[in-house]
């Protein structure tokens, strides 16, 4: 009795070993590339009918009556008073004759998919916002403020030129920093917050395109890929981080600041999980 | 300002003048009566002199079943009626029914697009105006009020 | 105003205090029960999870406070310790539950 | 500094057809303003006047019920290559603005 029963324990013992091992070799595993393939197959398989670079679309991927009235309004959207302004900006000399280009190694049309980045020598995540004002801060100048019109339509007219470009975030392996950036968003993303306790991924995954209130919830595969976006409710641009915002208050919890490292490695994460998708920025919403 | 200026001062010509003017300086004068009812009968009656219209299948007017955000609402009117001397958007729940009148000048084609602002759910009304009388077809657009949105 | 409300409130607190030794108990309790509910306020947004309206609950308070109603006042202090509270309580459930949701 | 109207233009035979878009406010004069509480004065584009080689070929007229950064578009017969398409708009505070193009 006595051996038996210990033989039973050390086999259970065993097979609770295994079982270890074989998850911790799944958590090793599941790398940023893991999560992604995870992500992008979730979302195709929930909408088998929905080719991969539609989801670029967002919402409108999935609603055709909506989508009717988002082309409609793409016949001639109002963020194009914004790409022009941006451009004009772009091209101004600031006051010691250089200008914004000459901060960017790549040509116009080769900035935007550069970011968000990882920039070690800052261990932070950079956003294109955030470079901006670096360059700024380099020419003398004071910072654009985030979620201003005047940043906004820089952003929407380096989208533009980018148009087309695809997303390709990258997490170097040989900073560690870079990595545990992408799980702080990972992290941020799946965590449940504010009176309403809701995730990202409760609205954006368990939920969508289900509907809140008169709203239809979009898919996170191809959100990033079309910001700055006008929004047709408040008659204006708005960053990818400003929808953070709005998100984090409509479940009632209070927004973290814009450009704020929360928001920097949830746009981290994001970006990466639409790795392969067109940039098509600036869009128009609702 | 300068242009305002003389834009205004047209515009009062305009009024001056009113019988021998051609029709396009006639309509330089912005319908401010019909603009200005809360009640579209009545604001079609400012703008009409009626507001009985015939209704007609022969106009196409687009526009979505629910509207995604009442502050932007795409509409399309086309019509294969002949000799069209207006085009007018008329939405009955709207606080000022009368949204917008095209006036067809010579040569212009009866097919125009706008976007337009709805306060609630409401019929939208194409009203074409033609030398035979004023012809009209409906549609209803619901308007909801939003979660959160793009 | 705010300074002019606050000194009005003091004032008032130091006649109470002089002719009601209960009541001004009462006022003491509502220093006490706000400093601990900013406090929990404070903790749930070092864990970034404050909820959208603590802040603006004791802000109210205050308010409530210097306007002299302190009934409301140690209402909306509770409302806000509520939240900060739960808000807490959330951090910590999620700093392991997070991981179970993600797609694999 | 850019142009607050924007045209694009089409020529198919004789017919063009004219896609124009505006920058205006088209404040309903309902609408409270979020900080103050005041209402916001109404603001909107009353006409938009056509003319090709100086003839009028539309004329819209607005109320403040055509949505914020107006979009208007209509086709008109009898345009060629090279003809001037000017577009005027004169709003209800006297301001107006106006933008030329060439078809083609």
């Amino acid at each position: 009795m006595q051996a038996g029963s210990r033989t039973i324990h050390t086999k259970r013992i065993a097979v609770g070993l295994l079982l270890a091992i074989a998850l911790l070799q799944q958590t090793a595993l599941a790398g940023p590339e893991d999560d992604r393939k995870a992500f992008v197959a979730f979302y195709q398989s929930r909408f088998p009918d929905i080719p991969l670079q539609e989801f670029a679309n967002g919402i409108y991927a999935i609603d055709a009556d909506a989508r009717q009235q988002w082309q409609d309004i793409e016949e001639f959207p109002p963020y194009e008073f914004a790409i022009d302004q941006g451009t004009a900006l772009w091209a101004e000399r600031f006051a010691n004759g250089s200008t914004y280009s000459d901060c960017f190694a790549s040509p116009t049309a080769g900035i935007r998919q550069l970011f968000p980045r990882w920039d070690a020598d800052h261990e932070r995540v950079e956003t294109l916002e955030l470079a901006i004002n670096e360059c700024r801060l380099d020419n003398d100048l004071p910072d654009l403020e985030y979620g201003s019109d005047e940043l906004a339509s820089i952003t929407a007219y380096l989208a533009f030129e980018a148009r087309g470009r695809l997303v390709d975030v990258q997490i170097p392996d040989d900073d560690p920093g870079a990595l545990a950036a992408y799980e702080a968003g990972k992290q941020f993303y799946y965590t449940k917050r504010g009176q309403l306790n809701f995730a990202c991924y409760d609205c954006h995954v368990l939920s969508v395109s289900q509907y809140v209130r008169a709203d239809r919830l979009g898919p996170s595969l191809g959100h990033p890929t079309h910001f700055p976006v006008y929004r047709s409710k408040l008659g204006g641009m708005i960053s990818l981080q400003q929808r953070f915002s709005g998100c984090v208050r409509d479940v009632r919890a209070k927004p973290f600041a814009l450009q704020s490292e929360e928001f920097r490695n949830l746009e981290y994460f994001l970006n990466y999980m639409s790795n392969g998708l067109e940039l098509n920025g600036p869009g128009a919403r609702k | 300002m300068q242009t305002s200026k003389r834009i205004l001062l047209k515009g009062i010509a305009a009024l001056g003048a009113l019988a021998v003017l051609p029709r396009a300086a006639l309509a330089a004068v912005w319908p401010t009566a019909a603009f200005s009812s809360t009640v579209a009968k009545q604001a079609m009656t400012e703008l009409f002199g009626t507001d009985q219209t015939t209704p007609s299948d022969q106009i196409v007017l687009r526009i979505p079943e629910i509207a995604e955000n009442g502050a932007v609402v795409p509409v399309s009117i086309s019509t294969t009626i002949e000799n069209v001397e207006s085009i007018s958007i008329v939405v009955p729940k709207n606080p000022r029914p009368l949204v917008a009148n095209f006036e067809m000048l010579p040569g212009t084609l009866a097919d125009v697009s706008c976007r337009i602002k709805m306060g609630e759910t409401s019929d939208v009304m194409a009203v074409v105006k033609t030398d035979a009388g004023l012809f009209s077809t409906a549609k209803e657009v619901k308007v909801t009020i939003g979660g959160c949105g793009g | 105003m705010a300074p002019v409300r606050a000194s009005r409130f003091n004032a008032w607190r130091i006649l109470l205090s002089l002719a009601l030794p209960a009541l001004s108990a009462c006022a003491t309790d509502y220093d006490r029960k706000l400093e601990e509910a900013e406090q929990l306020r404070v903790t749930a947004a070092e864990a970034g999870a404050e909820w959208l309206r603590t802040e603006s609950l004791l802000q109210q308070a205050r308010q409530a406070a210097s306007d002299g109603d302190e009934e409301s006042a140690l209402a909306y202090i509770e409302a806000a310790r509520f939240q900060a509270e739960a808000a807490i309580e959330q951090a910590e459930r999620e700093a392991e539950l997070w991981q179970h949701r993600v797609i694999r | 500094m850019a142009s607050n109207i924007k045209i694009k233009a089409t020529l198919s035979g004789d017919v063009a057809q004219i896609k124009s878009l505006m920058m205006h406010p088209m404040e309903t004069g309902t609408r409270k303003d979020a900080d103050t509480g005041e209402l916001v004065p109404a603001h909107h584009i009353t006409q938009l006047i056509f003319e090709n080689n100086g003839t009028p070929v539309m004329i819209a007229n607005f109320s403040t019920a055509v949505s914020k950064n107006p979009y208007f578009s209509f086709s008109f017969r009898g345009a060629k290559a090279g003809d001037t398409l000017k577009v005027r708009w004169v709003d209800n505070l006297g301001a107006s603005e106006e933008f030329e193009t060439a078809l083609g």
